[in-house]
């Protein structure tokens, strides 16, 4: 079970408050009607899966409801950093190979990004209170 | 081959065993194939061993970069059925059903595949008309099944809770008798010996690196040991099939998951069936060796840790000792987790790629092991002849681009 | 039968029990008595038990090998009662209480002469690994006959079949520093972190805390070592910041240093709980620890010697001699060959013959050891035999003699002649393996350290081993590691360690060990007498060299193959000789065979402790409405909807009924829609889910998470939306009032409630920051009464100021005002195609109001009903619900609901666009329609399949499925509604239902609207 | 009763006549699952403090601070997670995210002070939500509450971890709740009224062995 840290209750928490989304940092397209199929379908469903270094999504779905990103490696489940909506990652595989760390810079007031259609998104949110 | 029964065992006895030859060779690597099946898993060596015996292709090479039937093959809870909803899935499903009935004595090896029935559990009026779509089109699909009362329920598992009293109440199930499970170092372990005997090379501790790409062609893999060339190349790598995509180039619409089991310690026999629920989210059934083997769900995260989270063992061992009060003092002996690659619809993907020879059968979430020859069979067909199966056809790549999805949540939902 | 109390191999003095209390107990039906302080096993051996089970496949008489964790034979069934039943518990592991009854697991038709083992004896050379993959293939019908009598035989202890009487929890810890262990290295480190301020928990799995310390013949500051265990441990007790845990196993290491503990409460004192204040005990706790460090101080498990014959009861561990007789005043037996490969087990010789008994010979495998152990063993007098080992064990069911012989460790063979040596004991050390099995948990392998013979943990960031968990043997070094590595955990996490004083310890000369797995015989392998590997799956040397030879190359495959590891002890005393052995068989090192994956549970947890408290009536939080309890004096039968209790139909006592006897399911529901349809009915309708969005930018995020449009909805208005996923799919429906030009309440499905929050949040708080709005969740601050049917005007008006003239307060407009003296906002929404209001007011006052509707309604014929009547009123009127006409394949256009898409609104909404992919533009979709049977008293199945050609061969071409069916007082007729491919287009055709009985139902494709198609009853 | 739109949106005064029976969302609880009377033997007491108005504040902390001082003469809690309240403890704040905040005040002041927030908030972006029909106050004390707590939730309630001040949104058994402990000796539960029944009857059982008392 993980311990993840919010960035918005600036606290360690049990897995148990944190619900997956899913890769972070998907990006629905500006004009979807200029979108091919192809296109629209690639937002949707298509992800990088990778065995490794992965951003991902994460609510804090028991506690302040935010949603924020984890940098996670995904063999170890190492988590390597957990960042805010708006944020680039300071860690990436590719910084870990050059061994650089990026500055934390807020590229946008919040998020653009979203979840598409992939499996975590639309998985059922069971049990919780509304 | 050396062929097996039992008079055959009897008279290896009396020569103190000394006498068995290998189930398969350990070769060397061949520079040149005719195809490569990268993943050496019971999908893979069932896809080489019906490329041998089906379509005579047999200078195959099963890359495999552990050992055998060391993926999701030895890590799932080895359950047999084919009640699913979608057309497209059940004639898939139901295609293995059938290739899995006569598949110990095709292979020559006791694959144990038990025909004990598996029960679906309806909890609640959803449940139960979700249960009733799907026996209804199972049957005019040709699979057997039917939908049982509570009472039927409890005849034929009597220590089950089927009281009204129980916070979700069993309100009926659906049965398929001819469903069941298999052991499945067994299935591994009986495909390989029957496609090395065809010919095909069984490269263990070789992995693939990298693919060699051309022109948008594939003419063969990377691997530690080497080289290895083939103008069609196959992959079938539950838990490395987004890796192996991305090497080629390209990605896929998985994510890959950890999923967990557990088994309790051995006890005298109490559970002759299989019984799922997907409500209250568990299933279970009892092995040859008395051990109770019980699904966990899927956790949410990617994960290729082959472990999960703790909180999802609990609440399945919650649902056990829900549906099955007795078991309270039955202790749990071991668990663990393999790595599911899921699908955004929770069906397969059995498709060419944007590369030309290289095609990928994954995408079986938490239900591969049901469909293992099936799947071996319609992939060969596809590989040989370089064209989709008409049953893999409905699985293929672009129907997330067309919208065209085969929905199985319902039937899949619940991991096996 | 009683039998003499006396306890033949109980030594009159010495060990940790309790002389002076007896404790009777019950094993395979005789009596028996222990002492406080015995195991189950330590008792059995005092009373001179050889036999405590019989093996698994091949019956073979088994008795003790082990003091603990590692026992794979004293497996026996406890309880004396039903349901007080446990399978498989180790007798090492079982406290002795009085009035325990254990029988063995195995053994028909008993553990003495067991039939079975007539099969394991001649047909167990039938029998190699794998022998099951190779037979029982013809003919293939027979193979679920050969499987009926294959499963007579599986099986260890049985399940009981009468519920569990004990109850379980959960404990959720935190602390700094988790120390797993208290033996040397745990009390050190622990002593050493709580001296430091750092909150400590140390766990220990046995009866009592202290580790190999109580039963060491070492002293520490001059004293037993025990003394100074229970001084620790008592300073310890007294600190606040520490937590200690005895009887409690750290079973599973999970990730970010997320341990569970299982504490057993009271297994040692009796089978069930004992009633305190008249309430039962808690059987066994889960303590789910969070810490930030964690100290594995787990020891190491002694590896036994694999020689023929080495499963016959009185072959034992030499550290389990040692314990049995040090720690419980046990002596196994009366004379012993001590057969090792190191100095340490020397230990069991002396303590044998300090017991008083004979030590026959210590056999050493090797050539010339030196030592003050060998030193002390040749002062009093025993036989030493160096650079030879017991070669096979004689005796059946007991040992009678050991057959000893000079051998080639590199050759692998016997050298010389064989010696006979009679005794009745043969203790065996094969070295000592560090207990890895937690750090290999989190997914570290292990790695094989030469030097010590054995493997040695790989740790993550955060755990620390210390002592013989790390292959520190030594006792002074053990602990000195345990300080060294308990400020190693503080430093890490940001604290200082306080110095601790260890006691003295006298040094000792010890030689190395020599490295001996399984012991050459002077029959090659398979043709010798088994050499056991896994006693409790009957694995052999023998079969692990067959599996090599088959191929079988891998470590995994070869404990696939032959079940090596699999067995409730999960391989602690087999798995590095079997390793070893198919080393040697395949010509490779340990470490290039692989190493060994342990997964959780380092022993086994019952169900019930894992599943906590969270069973019966709290395996769910059943989720009520404020109206609750009035349902539940009205006799309602409840529907599972999510988590809530929902009415479900109101059966009332069948007038006339001379017995009670109460309305059927379709009787009721009868009723109840002619009572809404002719006069007026209430549902509870609460549990809809409610959102209150406030906020400048409120309208905009409508536009764009529903298909509709919102712009012009004005104040004091309602309307009807439709949500998708982006994939175009419906996925939740509800009417959305405008309360104000920045404020709306939104209603969703019940099910879809906490979805729909999270939807919106994440749309807003990832996509489209920059609106400015809020979501509150108000589902539980309201109470929804609705009355619905042609006298709710009426009835309404006589309990509420707002003025309800159809003109003024119109269908899709709300009103506040009074209800019964109560606030209230009431909805002129209708999901019956009735003239309904949706009565809202905060729910503590619901009671009030809902009784107060009663009181008035009874002359308009007021009927409360559930909702199953809700489902065929709606289905009536063609109103989807969501989840049961929709299953996320379906759009708004299959729906038939284009009225309800805003196509050209500027924003491209949620969905929107997957709408014209090529598959979602197919004319032939499976879209809604109403079905209507030939045969009026048809009631379709609901999840019927619909097909065009019902002579059809099977495989039958389906054409979609009845999603609703209901009964129709109204029609009486049944009716249904269902998604047919292109049904849209075939209003008037003919569908057909081939049932499961054969019948085939015919049904016309109409309207999904069947009753008032214009919508004039909800005005009148 | 119902007032003027203010500003955008609306805000409904749900408070009835004094004689008009109410219900606390446990009142079936009680009846069904009893309530033991607290003993000397009882180590946790429970007792519910029904009928609290209950507000939502959403907004920027900035103003939010300044309108809540203005109003109630204290201010938002300034870190997240913990609590702040008036001097006699009555009314108190809660930080439940970064734009959250849930006021707590006797029942009855909630639809004035909403008024007044609104007034003093003016045009500023906020929302006020009223939620007091919707949820409950359980107070736990007693030598084992934080033990039961323990059975409970995995937050960590170790004094050091969990200091009087503080305030969280924490897995409860198989549900969640608002956790918070305004003094040393006293924690308050805020339950969701539909989940009322379970948590109820979730600390009933695993308090028996604390012998829990019930304060009617």
């Amino acid at each position: 079970m993980f311990l993840i840290y919010c960035p918005y209750c600036e606290e360690h928490r049990e897995e148990e408050e944190f619900r997956p989304k899913g890769q972070a940092h998907i990006v629905r397209p500006k004009d979807p009607e200029a979108c091919s199929d192809e296109e629209w379908g690639d937002y949707l469903f298509f992800r990088d899966n990778p065995r490794g270094i992965h951003h991902e999504m994460w609510v804090h779905a028991v506690g302040c409801r935010k949603f924020f990103n984890v940098t996670r490696n995904t063999v170890t489940y190492e988590i390597l950093e957990t960042y805010k909506m708006g944020e680039r990652p300071r860690i990436t595989a590719e910084s870990l190979a050059s061994g650089e760390i990026q500055g934390n810079v807020q590229v946008a007031g919040g998020g653009q990004q979203t979840v598409g259609a992939s499996n975590a998104a639309v998985e059922a949110v069971k049990g919780e209170q509304a | 081959m050396q062929r097996y029964s039992g008079f055959g065992l009897a008279k290896h006895a009396l020569s103190h065993h000394e006498n068995w030859e290998r189930q398969w060779r350990n070769p060397t690597p061949k520079k040149q194939y005719d195809v490569i099946i990268v993943g050496g898993g019971g999908h893979g060596l069932a896809t080489a061993y019906y490329l041998a015996k089906e379509h005579g292709i047999k200078n195959v090479a099963v890359v495999e970069k552990g050992w055998l039937g060391g993926g999701n093959t030895a890590r799932n809870t080895t359950i047999v059925r084919s009640n699913y909803l979608w057309d497209e899935a059940a004639a898939l499903y139901e295609h293995a059903m059938k290739l899995w009935e006569g598949l110990s004595q095709d292979l020559n090896y006791n694959v144990m595949f038990s025909q004990r029935g598996v029960m679906n559990l309806g909890h609640t009026l959803q449940d139960m008309r979700d249960i009733q779509r799907r026996v209804n089109a199972n049957r005019l699909n040709g699979i057997d099944g039917e939908v049982l009362t509570p009472e039927q329920i409890q005849e034929i598992v009597p220590i089950m809770d089927c009281s009204k009293n129980a916070r979700y109440p069993i309100l009926g199930a659906s049965w398929q008798p001819r469903a069941g499970v298999a052991r499945h170092d067994a299935v591994a372990w009986g495909f390989a010996r029957a496609a090395d005997a065809l010919g095909v090379d069984l490269l263990q501790n070789t992995e693939v690196t990298g693919f060699k790409i051309r022109d948008g062609r594939v003419y063969g893999v990377h691997t530690n040991r080497g080289d290895i060339e083939a103008k069609t190349v196959g992959c079938v790598a539950a838990g490395n099939s987004g890796v192996l995509a991305k090497m080629a180039g390209f990605r896929l619409p998985l994510e890959s998951h950890p999923l967990q089991a557990l088994v309790s310690e051995p006890l005298k026999p109490v559970l002759d069936t299989v019984v799922m629920s997907n409500h209250v989210h568990g299933y279970i059934s009892q092995t040859d060796k008395g051990d109770l083997v019980i699904g966990a769900g899927i956790d949410g995260y990617n994960g290729y840790g082959q472990r999960g989270s703790y909180p999802t063992i609990e609440h399945t061992l919650q649902a056990i000792v829900e549906m099955f009060p007795i078991f309270s003092r039955v202790r749990m002996n071991r668990q663990w987790g393999g790595i599911v690659d899921t699908c955004p619809d929770a069906c397969p993907i059995l498709s060419a790629t944007p590369v030309k020879g290289l095609f990928f059968n994954c995408g079986w979430g938490t239900g591969g092991f049901k469909a293992t020859p099936g799947s071996g069979h319609v992939f060969a067909w596809t590989l040989a002849k370089n064209q989709a199966h008409p049953l893999a056809a409905p699985f293929s790549i672009d129907r997330f681009h067309t919208g065209a999805l085969v929905d199985e949540h319902g039937a899949a939902g619940v991991a096996h | 039968m009683s039998k003499s109390v006396t306890q033949p191999n109980r030594l009159n003095e010495g060990g940790r029990i309790d002389r002076s209390r007896k404790l009777g107990f019950t094993f395979n039906g005789q009596h028996y008595q222990g002492h406080a302080g015995d195991t189950l096993a330590s008792a059995l051996l005092a009373n001179g038990v050889d036999i405590v089970n019989r093996s698994f496949k091949y019956s073979r008489p088994r008795g003790i090998v082990a003091a603990g964790a590692e026992e794979p034979n004293a497996l026996v069934q406890l309880g004396s009662t039903e349901a007080a039943q446990v399978p498989n518990v180790r007798a090492t592991q079982q406290a002795l209480f009085d009035g325990l009854v254990a029988r063995s697991t195995n053994g028909w038709p008993n553990v003495q002469r067991d039939v079975m083992s007539l099969v394991g004896k001649l047909g167990g050379r039938f029998m190699p690994p794998g022998f099951y993959y190779k037979t029982f293939m013809a003919p293939a019908s027979m193979w679920m006959t050969y499987e009926k009598y294959i499963r007579k035989g599986a099986g260890l202890g049985r399940s009981p079949m009468e519920a569990d009487p004990d109850s379980y929890d959960h404990l959720n810890q935190h602390c700094d520093l988790l120390v797993i262990g208290a033996g040397p290295a745990g009390l050190a480190a622990a002593l050493t972190a709580a001296r430091s301020g750092a909150r400590v928990i140390l766990a220990d799995e046995q009866e009592e805390m202290g580790g190999s310390l109580l039963d060491s013949r070492e002293l520490l500051d001059q004293q037993p070592a025990a003394k100074w265990a229970e001084r620790v441990l008592e300073e310890l007790a007294g600190l606040d910041n520490v937590t200690l845990l005895p009887r409690t196993t750290a079973n599973g290491y999970h990730d970010h240093h997320f341990v569970t503990l299982h504490e057993r409460r009271t297994e040692h004192l009796g089978e069930t709980a004992p009633l305190v204040d008249g309430h039962r005990g808690v059987r066994s706790r889960m303590h789910r620890v969070r810490a930030g460090q964690v100290l594995l101080a787990t020891g190491a498990h002694e590896r036994p010697l694999v020689y023929a014959n080495n499963d016959v009861p009185g072959n034992l561990l030499a550290g389990a001699v040692s314990t049995y007789i040090r720690r419980y005043g046990v002596v196994p037996g009366n004379k012993l060959v001590l057969s090792t490969s190191n100095d340490h087990a020397y230990r069991a010789a002396l303590d044998w013959v300090e017991a008083g008994r004979e030590v026959v010979a210590i056999v050493d495998a090797r050539a010339n050891p030196q030592g003050d152990w060998i030193d002390a063993a040749k002062a009093k007098g025993i036989r030493i035999i160096t650079g030879s080992a017991v070669i096979e064990a004689k005796g059946e069911k007991r040992v009678s003699a050991a057959r000893v012989a000079k051998i080639d460790l590199d050759a692998f063979k016997v050298t010389g002649q064989a010696e006979t040596l009679a005794c009745d004991t043969i203790a065996s050390s094969g070295g000592y393996s560090p207990v890895i099995h937690l750090a290999s948990h989190t997914g570290a392998r292990p790695t094989w350290n030469e030097e010590i013979l054995g493997f040695v943990p790989s740790l993550v960031k955060g755990v620390h081993a210390a002592g013989s968990a790390r292959g520190i043997h030594d006792l002074a070094a053990g602990m000195a590691d345990g300080v060294a590595m308990a400020a190693q955990s503080l430093e890490a996490l940001g604290q200082s360690a306080k110095a601790v004083e260890l006691p003295q310890v006298d040094a000792r000369r010890e030689g190395p060990a020599c490295a001996l797995y399984q012991v050459p015989h002077e029959k090659p392998t398979l043709r010798a007498p088994k050499q056991f590997v896994d006693l409790q799956n009957d694995v052999t040397a023998g079969g692990i060299e067959l599996a090599t030879r088959e191929g079988f190359e891998s470590i995994e495959h070869v404990k696939r193959y032959t079940a090596m590891g699999f067995g409730t002890d999960q391989g602690k005393l087999g798995n590095i000789n079997g390793m070893a052995i198919a080393a040697r068989c395949l010509g490779k090192t340990i470490p290039e065979v692989g190493t060994t994956v342990f997964r959780p549970n380092y022993t086994p947890v019952t169900f019930g402790a894992i599943a906590g408290r969270h069973c019966r009536d709290l395996f769910d939080p059943e989720r009520y409405t404020a109206l609750h309890q009035w349902h539940v004096e009205n006799g309602a039968e409840f529907e599972d909807v999510g988590q809530w209790k929902r009415p479900w139909y109101f059966p009332q006592v069948r007038p006339g009924s001379a017995n009670g006897e109460r309305e059927s399911m379709a009787e009721a529901v009868a009723r109840e829609c002619r009572a809404v349809r002719e006069k007026v009915g209430i549902l509870d309708a609460s549990t809809l889910g409610k959102i209150d969005i406030q906020g400048p930018d409120a309208r905009e995020f409508l536009g764009r998470v529903y298909t509709n449009k919102w712009e012009k909805l004005a104040v004091g208005k309602c309307r009807y939306g439709l949500m998708c996923k982006d994939d175009g799919m419906v996925t939740d429906d509800g009417v959305t009032s405008c309360l104000a030009d920045n404020h709306f309440l939104m209603t969703t499905t019940t099910g879809g409630a906490a979805a729909v929050l999270e939807w919106l949040e994440l749309w807003h708080q990832t996509e489209w920051p920059e609106l400015n709005v809020t979501f509150t969740s108000v589902t539980d601050h309201w109470a929804t009464m609705t009355i619905t049917g042609p006298e709710a005007r009426n009835l309404l008006a006589e309990i509420t100021d707002i003025d309800l003239d159809r003109d003024t307060f119109k269908f899709m407009d709300w009103r506040e005002g009074k209800v019964a003296g109560v606030p209230a906002r009431v909805f002129r929404i209708s999901f019956t195609g009735e003239l309904t209001y949706e009565i809202n007011v905060q729910a503590n006052y619901a009671m009030h109001v809902w009784k107060a509707l009663f009181s008035h309604g009874e002359k308009y014929g007021l009927t409360p009903y559930g909702t199953e009547t809700m489902h065929v009123l709606r289905a009536e009127k063609g109103f989807i619900i969501v989840g049961q006409d929709t299953d996320g394949s379906v759009t708004p256009e299959d729906l038939g609901m284009q009225w309800c898409v805003g196509y050209d609104k500027p924003y491209s909404w949620i969905g929107k666009r997957a709408l014209t992919r090529s598959d979602t533009r197919r004319t032939d979709r499976k879209q809604l329609v109403g079905l209507k049977p030939k045969d009026p008293k048809v009631v379709l199945e609901e999840g019927a399949q619909i097909v065009f050609d019902p002579k059809h061969a099977i495989p039958m071409p389906m054409a979609g499925h009845v999603t609703s069916s209901y009964y129709s007082p109204t029609l009486d007729s049944g009716f249904a509604l269902a998604v047919v491919k292109g049904g849209q287009q075939k209003i008037g055709e003919t569908v057909y239902l081939p049932m499961a009985d054969g019948q085939v139902h015919e049904a016309e494709i109409v309207s999904p609207i069947f009753v008032d198609p214009k919508g004039e009853r909800q005005n009148v | 009763m119902s007032n003027p739109v203010v500003a955008k949106a609306r805000t409904f005064d749900t408070r009835t006549e004094a004689n008009i029976p109410v219900e606390s969302p446990l009142a079936y609880s009680y009846q069904r699952a009893g309530a033991p009377a607290p003993s000397a033997k009882s180590r946790v007491v429970l007792r519910e403090r029904a009928m609290l108005g209950h507000l939502i504040l959403r907004g920027g902390a900035i103003v939010l601070d300044e309108a809540v001082r203005a109003v109630l003469g204290f201010g938002l809690p300034a870190r997240p997670n913990t609590l702040s309240h008036s001097e006699d403890g009555a009314r108190s704040i809660q930080w439940l995210s970064p734009d959250e905040w849930l006021l707590i005040v006797p029942g009855g002041e909630e639809f004035e002070l909403e008024g007044e927030l609104r007034n003093a908030l003016g045009d500023a972006h906020y929302a006020i939500v009223n939620v007091s029909g919707g949820q409950t106050l359980i107070e736990l004390s007693g030598e084992k509450a934080r033990e039961l707590l323990m059975k409970s939730t995995p937050s960590d309630v170790h004094p050091e971890a969990f200091p009087v001040g503080k305030g969280v949104t924490a897995v409860f058994a198989k549900t969640n709740l608002i956790l918070r402990r305004p003094t040393e000796t006293r924690w308050e539960l805020v339950l969701r009224r539909s989940f009322s029944d379970y948590c109820y009857r979730w600390l009933l059982d695993a308090g028996a062995e604390y012998a829990i008392g019930v304060e009617r």
